[in-house]
C-alpha cells in the first residue's frame, strides 16, 4: 500500500483570484446599486465602473452536466468569472450593458429562471433530506423543487412588499434556519424505540442528557440495558434519534410538516425575530406537497395583498396583529400555537391592547 | 398629667419644604392634650426618631382581629416597648372605601371622630389597595372601633390569603373614557366575595382591579392578579370637524408627531383634507389618540371588557404583569355583570383548587400553563392572548385535526 | 363581659350616595375633558353640564386635624363633596366656575399645593415604613416627603413630556408597585440569623420554600433545629424575613436604596412595561435622602428635556437608547444591571442594532 | 454490462413543472452509462424513490476519512444497500469554498472532472454552512478525491465538534453597504482555526459568520455562534441633492411612509425643503434608510465591527438569536485584522475550558451569565450589550462602588 499523502492545510482559499477584473479593481469601493429589471442588478463604482449581475434559479444538487452548462454561459459571456449566492443562486457578472440581454436569454433557454432579487421569493434554502442526511422525516430537494415550480412567478418578478426567504428543513433540528416562511417536519409521536439494539449503539447517558425535558431513562428489557421514553413527557422533537438511531422518530404518518412565519435574520427596522408556528399535522405529501404548498401560497398572497413597502413577513404581522393574519390566511388557530415552552409567557399578550 | 413631648431632631427636619408635612401631622396629634391617644402619639413620635437614628423598624405582627372575621386588622406592636410604651400596641383597621374614592365630609367627619375616640387620630386615605388605613389602634379599642366603623355602612378589607380590598377608577363618574361601569363591577364583583375577604382560605392573595379602559387608572395590569379593562369592538367614534380643528391647534407637523406617528397600531393616516384615517381592524384600542384628541375621538359604541390574569410584584419569580384571559365580554345589562361575577366566583374556586400554597394566580397559570387554565375555566382560546405563536418546536400535537375541528366549529358558530 | 356584636357584612358601600349630584345626573354620558390650568379639569358632559376638578397635594398619613381641614374646604365649595385619587390626591369638585379660583386659593393657603394633572410630576405613591410596616428596610412617608419637597414646582405645573408616576417602597416587596420612576430598597447582604429564636416562632419548611434561589436549609446550632443560608447563592431578597423575623434583612448601612426606570402599568402607545434597574447603592440617608434626590432630579431633568410630547419615561428611553440615557444622566453602568434572572436573556441586545 | 434504470414513477413527478429539477439531473448522471457512476446513481435514484414511498429516509453513519484529518467527511451507508447495492457507500467530502462563494470556471470544470473520476457526479453548491459538498463517494475513493481537490488549493471543511465552515456576505467584492473586509476577515479567522476545524476537540460545534452591515446578507446572527457585523460610529453620510430626488421620485407621502416612518429609532425627520434631518444619536444602524436611498445615504466613515455571541438553532433551549458582546472594533489596518484573529483564538480557549459537553456557545454563555462570560474573556462591559436594564431586584449589588469606580475609571479613559 502506498504512504498516504498529509493534507496541504491551506485552509480557505483567497477570493480575488476568482473574481472578475472590475470587482478586484473596485473592491470596497462601490458607490451604488440599482435593479435594471427582476434578476439583474447593476453597481455602480465610485471610480464610474459598472457591473451587471443577472442572478439565476438554480437547483443546488447539481450535476456535473448542469454545472458545466452554467461554465459555458459563464465562459461566453463573463470570461470565466462565475458565484453562487448564500441561498444557492447562480449569478453571472460583466460590465458590459449589451451582455445582458443576451445572458438572460441563455439562462432562460437552458431552463434557468433569471430572477430571485429585490422584493421577490428568493430560492429556498435547502437542507439535505433522503438524498443524503442520516436523520430526515422527509426530502429536501422534493420539498423545494415543489414550491419552487409553484413560485415560479414571484422569483422571476418583484412583487412582494419585501423580499421573501423561504426555508426548509427536512427534522425538526432545522439546518435551514429561521425564514420568512419555514417548511419544517414536525414529529407527532414519541420515539419507536429497538431495544434490541440500544446497548450496542447508543451511548446511553449522552442520549440521556440531549432530551431538552428529561423524558429519557435508563430501562432494563429482557435483561439488556437499553432505554425507556415518558411518552406524557416527550415532545416528540427527536433529539435522540441522531445519537440514537434505534430510537426511531421518523414515521410515514405522523411525521407530519409544520408551517412557520416570520422569522427574519437581519437587524434592519425590527430586530432579529424568530418564525413562529402557524399551520401543524400536513401531511408529508410526497412528491408535490399540495397541502403545503396550498398553505405557503395564501400565506404570501395575503402577505403581498396586505403588506406596505418594505415590510418583512414578520413585521407586517407584528403591525396587523396575528388575529388578522389567521384571518386573512383562513389558518385555524390552535392551543398548540400557545407557547408553553421556557419563558413562553413573554409570547403572551400582557396589555390591554386587543384586536377586534 | 400628660407625657413630655420627645425629641424629634430628624423628624423636624422633615417639617421643612412646601409639600404637606406628615410630621407637623403627627405633631398636632401628639400635643393634643385634650384628646385620648395625644400620650400615644409622643410615643409613636419617639419611636420613629429612633428608627431615623438607627434606620431600622421595629413593629412586629402579631394576632388581632374582630369577633366574625378572620382578616383586616394588621396587628403591629412594637419592638421597644419598654422605651415607647403608649404605643405599644399600634393596629391598623383597613376598611373599603366606596369605589372611586368618593366621600362627603359628613361620613370623612365621622371617621375622624370615631378615630379620635379609640385610635391614634391618623388615618391614611388610601393604602395601595385600596383601603382606609385606620392605623394606631389598642388591642382593646379594635373591637369597639370596628362596630361604629361598620355601622357607619362601611366594611372590613382584605389581608392575608384572602381577596382583598379592590380599587377601580373613577371611570363613568367622571371620565369619557370609560367603556363601562367600573364602580358597578368593582361593587358587585367584590360584594360577591365577601366570605373570602373576611374569613380568607385561599392559597395566597387575590386582587381585582377594574381600569375604564387602557390607560388603566387603576394600576390593574400589574398590580392585580385579575385586571378588568373596559374597551370596544366596533368602529372608534370620529368627529372629523373636531379633528379638522386639533390639526389647525397642533399645526400639522405637529398633529403627525403627535398622533399619526405615535400610534403603535400605525393604523392611522391624515388625509389631505386634514381629517383622519382609522384603520379600526389595525387598531388596538391603546387610546393614545383618544387621549390626544379628547374632543375629537371616542372609543366605538360596542363596549365591554377584556380580562387580565396573573398581575403581581416580584416575589419568587420576578414580577408580572397580567395577560388577556377573556378578550371581550359585553358589559351593559344586569346579566352582563352577573356574568363577571359568576367569572370571579368560578375564578376564585378554581384557584382554591388548583394553586399551591403561597402561590399567586400568575404563578399557578405559569406552572399549569395557559391552556390548562383556560380549559379548567372553560374560557375559550383566543387570539388575543398572544402576542405571537410559539418560536419553538418542542409541543406535541398529536390532537391537531381535533384542535381545528374545535376551531372551525367555533368559527362557524360565531359566524351563524 | 358583654356579647360581640355580630359584623354587618354589607360589603363595598355604593358610590352614587357621595358623589356630586353632577357626577350622578351625568353618570356615564361624559363628552371631553380639558385643563384650564395645572390642576384644574373641566368635564363637559353630552348634556352640555361641566364639572371642575380641583386637584390638590396631600401627605396620605393623615391627622384628623388635616381631615377636617379638608373637609371644611369641601364643606365651603363642594357642597360636602371630595374624593381621593388613586394616588393619594385630593379632589374638589364644583359646577360652579366662580368657586374655582377661590377653591385653588383657600387650599394654597391651607399649605395644599394645587397640581398633579396631566404632564405633572404626581404625588408618590406611599407604603408604609418604619411608621408601621413590620419589614421596612427605611421610611416611607419621609422618603416622600423629602422627594415632593425637591419636585413641588414640578407638581404644579405641566412641563413634563408626559404623566409622571413615581413610587416608592419602604422594602424589596415593592408594594408601591411599577413607576416611571421607583425608589426601592435594596438590600446588598444576606440575612444576618439570630438562630434562638428561629425554631420558636419560624414554620421553617415555608421559610425555605419562600426563597426564590433556594438558598435556605435546615439546620442545627447548639442542638436546636434552625436555618441557614448559603449566602454564596442569596441575592438579598428579604422574601425570608417577613414569615422568618429572626432572619433580619434590614441593615442600617447595608440597606440600600436603588432607583428604576420606565414602569408602566397603561396599555396606551406601548404596552406595560417593567421598571429597569438605574442606580443602585445609594445610602438610606434618613431624614432628607439627598442622595437619592439628586438621581431623581438629574433622570426627570434629562426627561423632560429630551422626550417627546406624549413619550412615557420609559418610551422616551427605549427610543433614544439606553447609552444615551445613561450618559445624559451621567449614571455609572455597572455589571449589576446586566439582568441575569431567569429569562433575562430577553433583555439582551439580539441584534446588530447599536448606538454610538 | 450495465444496471437497468429503476422506475421512479414519484420522483419523476418532480422532473415536471418550470423550476430546474434535481431528479433529472440525477437521471442524467443515471444515464451516463460511460461514466464510472451511472451504476452507482441508478442504485440511488432506486433507493431515493423506495424513500419517496414509503416515506422514511435509509442513510446511516460510521467512520470515514482521510489521513491527518479528524473530521470533513460525511460518512453514509445504506441501510438497505441489500437492495441498492452501487450505493451502499454515498459519503459526502465538504470543501472550504472561497470566500463570497466566487470560482472561475476552470475550477469547477476541475471539481467535476474530479467527481466524475471519483465520486457520483453530485456536487452541491453549497451546503447551508457553506462547503462545496462532494457527494457520493465511495470509502475507498474518498482519500483519492480529497487528494486531487485539496492539491487545487483547496482544504477540506468542517464537521463534528470543531469550527465549522464559514460563510460571509460578499460585502466589499460587490456591495456598497459593506463596513468592514467581509472576505479578509472569514479568511484570517478560519485560517487562524484551521487545527480545530480538521481536528475537532471542541465541546461542540462552532460557527463564524460575516455580514457587512445589520441587513445580514450571511444569515449570522441566529445562525452562528459568533456573528460579525459591520457597523460605523460616526454620523451617516448623507447626499442632500440626492434626497431631494429621492423624494421627487417617490412622492413627499411615499417618502414619509417608507423612509422616515420605517426608521425603528424615529431617528429621521424630512425638513420643509426635502432634505433630510439625521439623528445619528439616535439612529441605531439599521440600515433601513440606507436600504431604500441607496444613492443618497451610505454608512459613516468610521466603520469596524460589532460582535454576536450565541446564535444557533433549537436543540435543547430553544433557538437563539446572539447578542452584543463587543459593540466596536476598528477594522481597517492589519493589527486591526490580527485583534479579531486573536479574539476568535481567545474565544476557542474559553469555549474549551468552560463549554459541558453538546453546549454550544449561547448555551454557555446563557448558563454561566453574560457577566462572568466578558470577564472570562476580559471583554469591556457595554450598554450595547443589553435592551434594557434588569427588571427584577433579584441580584446581590455588594460591590457597587467598586463598580461604579471602574465604569467611571474607564470613563474617564475614554475622554483622555
Ligand atoms: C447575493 C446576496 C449575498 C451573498 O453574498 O450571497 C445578497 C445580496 C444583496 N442583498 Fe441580501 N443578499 C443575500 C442574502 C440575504 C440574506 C440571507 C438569505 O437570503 O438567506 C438576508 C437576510 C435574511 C433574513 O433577514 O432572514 C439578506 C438581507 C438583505 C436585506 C435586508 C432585508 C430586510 O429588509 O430585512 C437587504 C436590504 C435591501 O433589501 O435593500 C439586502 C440587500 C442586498 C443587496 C441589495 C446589497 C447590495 O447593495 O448589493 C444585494 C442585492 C441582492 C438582490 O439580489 O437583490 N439583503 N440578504 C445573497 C443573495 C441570496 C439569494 O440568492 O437570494
Ligand atoms: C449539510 C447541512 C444541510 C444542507 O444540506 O445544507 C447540514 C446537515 C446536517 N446537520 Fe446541520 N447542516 C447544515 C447546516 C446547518 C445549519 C445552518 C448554518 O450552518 O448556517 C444549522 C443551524 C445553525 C446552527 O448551527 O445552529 C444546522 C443545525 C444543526 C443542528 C442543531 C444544532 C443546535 O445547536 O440546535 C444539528 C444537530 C447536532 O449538532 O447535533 C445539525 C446536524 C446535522 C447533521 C450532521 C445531522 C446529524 O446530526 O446526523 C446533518 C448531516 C447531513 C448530511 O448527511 O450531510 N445541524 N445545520 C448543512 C451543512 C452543510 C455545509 O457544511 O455547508
Ligand atoms: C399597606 C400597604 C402599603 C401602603 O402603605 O399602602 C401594604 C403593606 C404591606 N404589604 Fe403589600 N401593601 C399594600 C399594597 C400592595 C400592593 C399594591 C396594590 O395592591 O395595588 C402590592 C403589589 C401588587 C401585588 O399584590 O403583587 C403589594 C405587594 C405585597 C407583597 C408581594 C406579593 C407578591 O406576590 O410579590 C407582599 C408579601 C406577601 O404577600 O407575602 C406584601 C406584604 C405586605 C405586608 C403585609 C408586609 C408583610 O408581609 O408583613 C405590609 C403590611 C404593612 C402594614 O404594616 O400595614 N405586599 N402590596 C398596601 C395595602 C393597603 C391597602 O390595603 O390598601
Ligand atoms: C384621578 C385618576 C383616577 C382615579 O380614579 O383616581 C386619574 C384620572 C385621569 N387620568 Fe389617569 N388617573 C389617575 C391615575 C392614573 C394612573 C395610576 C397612578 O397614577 O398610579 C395611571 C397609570 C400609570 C402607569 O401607566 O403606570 C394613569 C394613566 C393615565 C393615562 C395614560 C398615560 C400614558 O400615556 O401612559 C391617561 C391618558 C392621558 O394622559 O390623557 C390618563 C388620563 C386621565 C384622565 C385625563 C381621564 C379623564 O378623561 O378624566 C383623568 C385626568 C387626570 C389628571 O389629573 O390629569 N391617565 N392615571 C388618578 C389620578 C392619580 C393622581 O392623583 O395623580
Ligand atoms: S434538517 Fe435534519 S434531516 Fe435535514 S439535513 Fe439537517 S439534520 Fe438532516
Ligand atoms: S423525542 Fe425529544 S422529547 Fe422525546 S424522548 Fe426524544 S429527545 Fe426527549
Ligand atoms: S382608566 Fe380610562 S376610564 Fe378610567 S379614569 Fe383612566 S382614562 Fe378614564
Ligand atoms: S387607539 Fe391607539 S391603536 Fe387605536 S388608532 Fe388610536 S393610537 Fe392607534
Ligand atoms: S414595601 Fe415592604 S416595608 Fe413597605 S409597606 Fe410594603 S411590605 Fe412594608
Ligand atoms: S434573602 Fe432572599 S435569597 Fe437570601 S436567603 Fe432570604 S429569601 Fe433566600
Ligand atoms: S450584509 Fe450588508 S454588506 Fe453584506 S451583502 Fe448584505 S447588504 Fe451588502
Ligand atoms: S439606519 Fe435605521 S435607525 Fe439609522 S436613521 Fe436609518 S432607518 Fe433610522
Amino acid at each position: 500500500m502506498t504512504e498516504l499523502r498529509r493534507p496541504n492545510e491551506c485552509g480557505v482559499p483567497d477570493a480575488k483570484q476568482f473574481m472578475p477584473p472590475v470587482l478586484v479593481k473596485n473592491y470596497g469601493k462601490w458607490a451604488w446599486h440599482d435593479r435594471p429589471r427582476p434578476g439583474v442588478l447593476r453597481h455602480v463604482a465610485e471610480s464610474g465602473d459598472t457591473v451587471y449581475t443577472v442572478k439565476a434559479g438554480f437547483q443546488r444538487q447539481a450535476d456535473v452536466f448542469t454545472i458545466r452548462r452554467m461554465c459555458d454561459i459563464a465562459d461566453k459571456y463573463c470570461d470565466g468569472h462565475i458565484r453562487f449566492t448564500i441561498r444557492s443562486s447562480v449569478e453571472f457578472m460583466t460590465d458590459d450593458e449589451a451582455k445582458v440581454e443576451p445572458l438572460i436569454k441563455a439562462l432562460e433557454d437552458a431552463g434557468y429562471p433569471v430572477g430571485g432579487t429585490g422584493n421577490s421569493v428568493g430560492f429556498i434554502s435547502h437542507t439535505q433530506g433522503w438524498l443524503h442526511c442520516d436523520i430526515p422525516g422527509t426530502d429536501a430537494s422534493g420539498v423545494v423543487k415543489a414550491m419552487m415550480d409553484q413560485l415560479y412567478d414571484e422569483f422571476r418578478n418583484e412583487d412582494m412588499p419585501n423580499r421573501v426567504k423561504i426555508t426548509t428543513s427536512c427534522c425538526q433540528i432545522n439546518c435551514g434556519g429561521q425564514g420568512d416562511i419555514a417548511i419544517n417536519i414536525q414529529h407527532t409521536k414519541p420515539p419507536v424505540i429497538n431495544h434490541e439494539l440500544v446497548s450496542g449503539v447508543c451511548e446511553r447517558p449522552a442520549v440521556i442528557a440531549r432530551c431538552p425535558v428529561a423524558a429519557i431513562r435508563p430501562a432494563l428489557v429482557n435483561g439488556k440495558p437499553t432505554l425507556e421514553v415518558d411518552e406524557k413527557k416527550c415532545v416528540c422533537c427527536g433529539a435522540c434519534y441522531p445519537p440514537c438511531p434505534p430510537m426511531q422518530i421518523n414515521d410515514p404518518v405522523n411525521s407530519k410538516i409544520a408551517v412557520w412565519v416570520g422569522g427574519k435574520h437581519s437587524s434592519t427596522r425590527s430586530k432579529p425575530m424568530f418564525h413562529k408556528l402557524v399551520a401543524a399535522g400536513l401531511p408529508n405529501n410526497a412528491p408535490r406537497w399540495p397541502e403545503v404548498a396550498e398553505v405557503v401560497k395564501k400565506i404570501l398572497g395575503a402577505y403581498k395583498a396586505d403588506a406596505r413597502p418594505w415590510e418583512r413577513m414578520g413585521e407586517w404581522i407584528e403591525r396587523i396583529g396575528w388575529p388578522r393574519f389567521f384571518e386573512m390566511t383562513d389558518l385555524p388557530f390552535t392551543k398548540y400555537h400557545v407557547d408553553n415552552w421556557r419563558g413562553g409567557r413573554t409570547n403572551l399578550n400582557a396589555s390591554a391592547q386587543l384586536h377586534f | 398629667m400628660s407625657k413630655k413631648m420627645p425629641e424629634t431632631p430628624l423628624l423636624d427636619q422633615l417639617e421643612s419644604g412646601p409639600w404637606p408635612s406628615f410630621v407637623t401631622g403627627l405633631k398636632r396629634l401628639a400635643t393634643a392634650e385634650d384628646k385620648p391617644y395625644a400620650d400615644m402619639m409622643k410615643s409613636l413620635l419617639g419611636q420613629l426618631e429612633h428608627s431615623y437614628e438607627t434606620r431600622k423598624g421595629y413593629w412586629k405582627g402579631g394576632t388581632v382581629g374582630v369577633f366574625g372575621y378572620g382578616a383586616g386588622v394588621i396587628p403591629r406592636f412594637s419592638e421597644v416597648a419598654d422605651r415607647y410604651g403608649e404605643s405599644a400596641e399600634f393596629h391598623t383597621i383597613r376598611i373599603m372605601p366606596a369605589p372611586g374614592f368618593f366621600y362627603d365630609t359628613k361620613t370623612l367627619r365621622q371617621f375622624c371622630d370615631i378615630w379620635e375616640e379609640h385610635g391614634s387620630g391618623l388615618i391614611a386615605l388610601h393604602g395601595q389597595s385600596g383601603d382606609v388605613m385606620f392605623q394606631g389602634c389598642r388591642t382593646d379599642q379594635v373591637q369597639v372601633a370596628w362596630d361604629k366603623i361598620n355601622e357607619m355602612g362601611f366594611d372590613m378589607g382584605g389581608a392575608g390569603a384572602g381577596v382583598r380590598t379592590s380599587a377601580s377608577c373613577l371611570g363613568p363618574a367622571r371620565c369619557e373614557q370609560s367603556c363601562f361601569d367600573t364602580l358597578r363591577a368593582h361593587k358587585v364583583v367584590i360584594d360577591s366575595c365577601t366570605d373570602d375577604i373576611h374569613r380568607p382560605s385561599l392559597p395566597y392573595k387575590m386582587k381585582f382591579k377594574f381600569s375604564g379602559c387602557a390607560n388603566d387608572c387603576a394600576n390593574a395590569t400589574q398590580r392585580a392578579d385579575i385586571a378588568v379593562f373596559g374597551t370596544w369592538r366596533d368602529d372608534m367614534q370620529v368627529n372629523q370637524d373636531e379633528v379638522k380643528k386639533k390639526v389647525t391647534e397642533l399645526g400639522r407637523k405637529e398633529f403627525i408627531n403627535q398622533v399619526i406617528r405615535m400610534c403603535p397600531a400605525q393604523a392611522l393616516a391624515l388625509n389631505d383634507d386634514d381629517t383622519l384615517d382609522v384603520d379600526n381592524k389595525s387598531c388596538v384600542r391603546c387610546m393614545h389618540c383618544i387621549n390626544v384628541c379628547t374632543k375629537a375621538l371616542k372609543p366605538g359604541r360596542d363596549r365591554g371588557i377584556a380580562l387580565l390574569a396573573g398581575g403581581k410584584r416580584t416575589l419568587k419569580i420576578g414580577d408580572m404583569m397580567g395577560t388577556v384571559i377573556v378578550p371581550f365580554m359585553k358589559m351593559e345589562t344586569d346579566e352582563d355583570y352577573e356574568a363577571l361575577v359568576d367569572f370571579g366566583r368560578r375564578l376564585l374556586d378554581f384557584f382554591a383548587d388548583n394553586a399551591l400554597e403561597h402561590e399567586r394566580l400568575g404563578e399557578m397559570i405559569e406552572r399549569i400553563g395557559l391552556v390548562n387554565f383556560l380549559e379548567g375555566m372553560e374560557l375559550d382560546l383566543d387570539l388575543n392572548m398572544i402576542t405571537r405563536p410559539r418560536t419553538n418546536p418542542y409541543v406535541r400535537t398529536d390532537e391537531w385535526d381535533e384542535e381545528v375541528r374545535k376551531w372551525n366549529d367555533r368559527k362557524a358558530g360565531a359566524a351563524e
